[in-house]
């Protein structure tokens, strides 16, 4: 498989179709939602256009191809992750829905007053209030790791925190706010040796590279279908299946029951005992297009032209003397985080804008990122497999336009 | 001496060969649930209930004095009664290592393929699956 | 606004592009889900090709203007529901997760063990076991108003069920099993007199006539986008402002909240402390087109075609000796559900399902109406607008060739 | 005599018509935030800050003895500054009923209309509103 950015830019319509203020689109804000290929666009098409039915319950013929498309999501996105068991894979509506349904049913069946849980300084909103609200509910201690000024995990503040009746760990794989791509083997095998589960949040690394999720071996992932190229509206949680099966129901509704009475209700088995109410079908169905665009390129190369393309901008950036940088970690995917001194990021955003290049400005969502670096927000750029040398390149003159604009 | 399930399911290929539009087709298939012998009333527990179906669908077998396998089935829908029929006509009274091993090709044959898809509810699969489930069970005994 | 028809099936591709065993589509399901107009079909593709972006966060011209677009939908909601107001609806992944918000978070705030909760004997499972659960967790009783063998509620037990302390009501518009449209005025006087509060599940009554929430006056309102012409994954919550101001949040994580700290975290106002995580954005989006195709037709006179159509199917039903139905009021959406005497549902879909035609049969998430009229399961044919005298004199034909089949 | 607001937004119109690259505007948008009159400490309170911005702004008014209103405005955020102080420049030392009745048109005419959509992370439309506001409760009291 080679890789010719070229190729991939064709894949996705909106590259060429959108103008920004009369300029081409450049899109570097990848890291909030990726762009779609035009399969996955015309999969929801096709499917409103011949094959809309609910699923799961009809014995006519379009129910059943409904349902038979939207399973072989499931099964497809199983062998994705290679060769987890279907049943283990539940479509919620996103990475946040899914770290919800975990906050909420895991510490029901296995948590008491008193345990404790381990978070990140760096995790996202999504993966810090929940567990704040977890534990008043349940009485139990929040924790948090620290991270260094490269925006890492510091390591050396682990042990100390692991001895303080750790339960459950939940932490990101990749850091959206910094790029950090975290020593997460590190954290799953710590986790074994006390005893502990672990959530890996994977929202901002399935965009960037393959995930074997059998050799990771987390209790539980999460992740979002919008940023690896898939439909709005869709997320999954994948768990261990013992796990699982004592967790009590999240959500409940039809679906998810076996029997109901007014007076007893038994619930329904895996993965349907935490999917209640009509699913996101067309866009499950359509998802499958999404790991089939990622099936056709080769990730490792696509991780070199986005690691290239980081490189060139940091490098670039690096020119501005007014420039400073946040994450400056070794192990980073295709996110650069800024800001130009004396300057709010906002101002910079706007002038990017202006020139048709689209980044974020603002706490993105880790407000206690923000506070550890004393900023109110920052410039981040973040590139994905369809971003070329060119955009970089436009981008680095623009925020030397920029600099010069605002830092006079 | 008995059939084999080859031949069995040739001449059910046969039968329907004649047939081609879906009603005479369905007519025939719902004959043979009628046909379908009465299911012993001890029979009709959960634990032979075949999953998967709308409707439910009982599949029992037990081993004769030969070693041959007699299967009993039942369904309150009498299509899928029909369709469990068509499998135990090739099933009934034959070994179980036969009936493990036996390469099931009837239902494209005659048209009916689309019934064997996971999802369509009347459960055909799981119901060629628990047939064979209970032979392989009494192969090894 | 005249009301055509063959006008209308035109905006619905699936009409002419779908085929079921060879034969064209005869499509009555729509209770389950209902079909989609090419402008929401294309809507969804032209976002995804012209400003796919995160909403929210971004000073960025494609997310501002996916952001505009998206609260569009809201404000455009709101007139349709003449006039309320748009911070009071939350957008849901569908009916069922909005009454999970209003079962988790309305008795936090309101309810104190021993309160009860009255709910019907016709509701759908979305609408029961969320209550059975928040009855579990916070010691109340779930009291049911039972129904009549027309299937309407029994108004005669109400008197004597709303003097056990009810505190809140939980109640359809419209049975999705049976069809019948239920007095919801007199339910929600009732509780008013009480100083009860009432959710109202519209699900299938918005797909078939207009609802002025204003003078329903409910407290909430819950139902889907894919039961109204509109894109699946979507949902909607109206709630009493003054309510919703004081229930806590349901999910957590990003966008609803105001100030995170490790220490301590804010939240933010309506709509947003109720929405958290990437939203269904291209499916907000869409959703307006749907509002749009309603405004165009006289939802009166659509009623009446639907009406007409359920008439006939039910006359032409009658001359069938071993039919009989379920839900036989006079006050009735388009729905008729029926049974042959000693056939399974199950066999008469399937011989529909052959002749082209989609019906539901099976419990239709309604167990409790099964158990009541001592069935497995019903059929059920749901009539639309786009459906047609044809379709239904061939769906007669059809049942009588099935029950020429089944029931010899 | 003062001009009035109708004639400051004449002269901003034709001070911006000779502008026709955002780029110049955007300097000079930024020149009228730099020459903004420092915003005095003791207003700099949670209070009068103007939501709906993704920087903070502040905006306070005061009523002057010949009932005209000064206001004061600020943003951590430059070139929200520079479009809150265009605002100011019209509006600053007018009459509280002028301010509540002006109609404001130079952010279509100077080609700066699409910040004026409600979702513009820059606030202005709140901005404005606020501004009109003060003048509000100044002209009842
Ligand atoms: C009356 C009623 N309530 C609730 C629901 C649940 O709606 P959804 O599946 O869209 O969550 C349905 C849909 O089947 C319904 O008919
Ligand atoms: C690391 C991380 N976790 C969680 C989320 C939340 O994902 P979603 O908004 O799709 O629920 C995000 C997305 O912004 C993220 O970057």
């Amino acid at each position: 498989m080679d890789f010719d950015v070229n190729l991939i830019r064709q894949q996705f319509p909106i590259l060429s179709e959108a103008t920004v203020h009369g300029k081409p689109l450049v899109y570097f804000d990848n890291a909030a939602t990726t762009q779609k290929p035009s399969s996955v666009i015309d999969a929801i098409s096709h499917y409103y256009r011949t094959e809309n039915a609910n699923v799961h319950r009809g014995v006519h013929d379009l129910s059943q191809r409904a349902t038979l498309n939207f399973e072989n999501t499931r099964n497809e996105l199983a062998r994705y992750l290679e060769n987890i068991d279907p049943k283990t894979i539940i479509f919620t509506k996103g990475t946040t829905e899914s770290i919800n349904l975990v906050a909420h049913s895991y510490p029901i069946a296995f948590l008491k007053p008193g345990d404790a849980i381990l978070i990140t300084e760096m995790e996202h909103h999504a993966n810090i209030v929940p567990w704040q609200m977890a534990c008043e509910r349940h009485g139990l201690e929040l924790l948090v790791l620290p991270i260094t000024e490269k925006g890492e995990w510091d390591l050396n503040q682990l042990p100390a925190l692991l001895e303080k009746n750790v339960k459950f760990i939940a932490c990101s794989w990749v850091s959206n706010a910094l790029g950090t791509i975290n020593p997460i083997q590190t954290m799953v095998d710590a986790a074994r040796k006390i005893g502990a589960k672990i959530l890996v949040d994977g929202a901002q690394a399935v965009g960037h590279f393959k995930i074997d999720f059998k050799s990771l071996d987390a209790d539980f992932f999460v992740f979002s279908a919008h940023k690896m190229f898939g439909p709005t509206g869709l997320g999954f949680l994948i768990g261990k299946e013992e796990l699982l099966d004592q967790m009590p129901p999240y959500q409940t509704g039809g679906e998810m029951i076996q029997e109901v009475t007014f007076e007893k209700t038994t619930f329904n088995g895996l993965p349907f005992k935490f999917e209640t109410g009509t699913p996101a079908i067309a866009e499950v169905i359509s998802f499958q297009k999404s790991l089939q665009f990622l099936n056709t390129i080769s990730l490792e190369k696509a991780h070199q032209h986005e690691s290239m393309l980081l490189k060139r901008a940091t490098d670039g950036l690096k020119e501005i003397p007014e420039v400073v940088f946040f994450g400056t970690s070794e192990q980073k995917v295709s996110v650069l985080s800024f800001n130009l001194i004396g300057v709010h990021p906002f101002d910079v955003g706007t002038i990017l804008d202006q020139r048709g290049i689209a980044i974020r400005t603002g706490h993105h969502c880790t407000q206690p990122i923000m506070q550890k670096f004393k900023v109110p927000g920052m410039c981040r750029a973040s590139f994905s497999i369809y971003n070329t040398i060119e955009e970089v390149d436009y981008f680095i003159e623009s925020v030397k336009k920029a600099a010069k604009m605002l830092c006079s | 001496m008995n059939k084999s399930i080859a031949q069995l399911q040739d001449e059910l290929i046969e039968v329907f060969s004649f047939l081609d539009d879906w009603e005479d087709k369905y007519s025939v298939i719902i004959d043979y649930g009628k046909q379908l012998l009465p299911f012993p009333e001890e029979f009709k527990r959960d634990e032979f209930i075949v999953k998967g179906c709308q409707s439910r669908v009982w599949v029992v077998g037990e081993k004769m004095e030969n070693g041959d396998i007699h299967y009993h089935a039942d369904s309150d829908a009498i299509i899928t009664k029909g369709l469990v029929a068509l499998v135990l006509s090739i099933f009934n009274n034959q070994k179980p290592s036969e009936i493990v091993h036996a390469n099931l090709d009837f239902f494209e044959k005659i048209g009916l393929g689309s019934h064997l898809t996971p999802t369509r509810a009347n459960g055909l699969l799981e119901m060629i699956k628990r047939v064979k489930n209970i032979a392989q069970t009494f192969e090894k005994s």
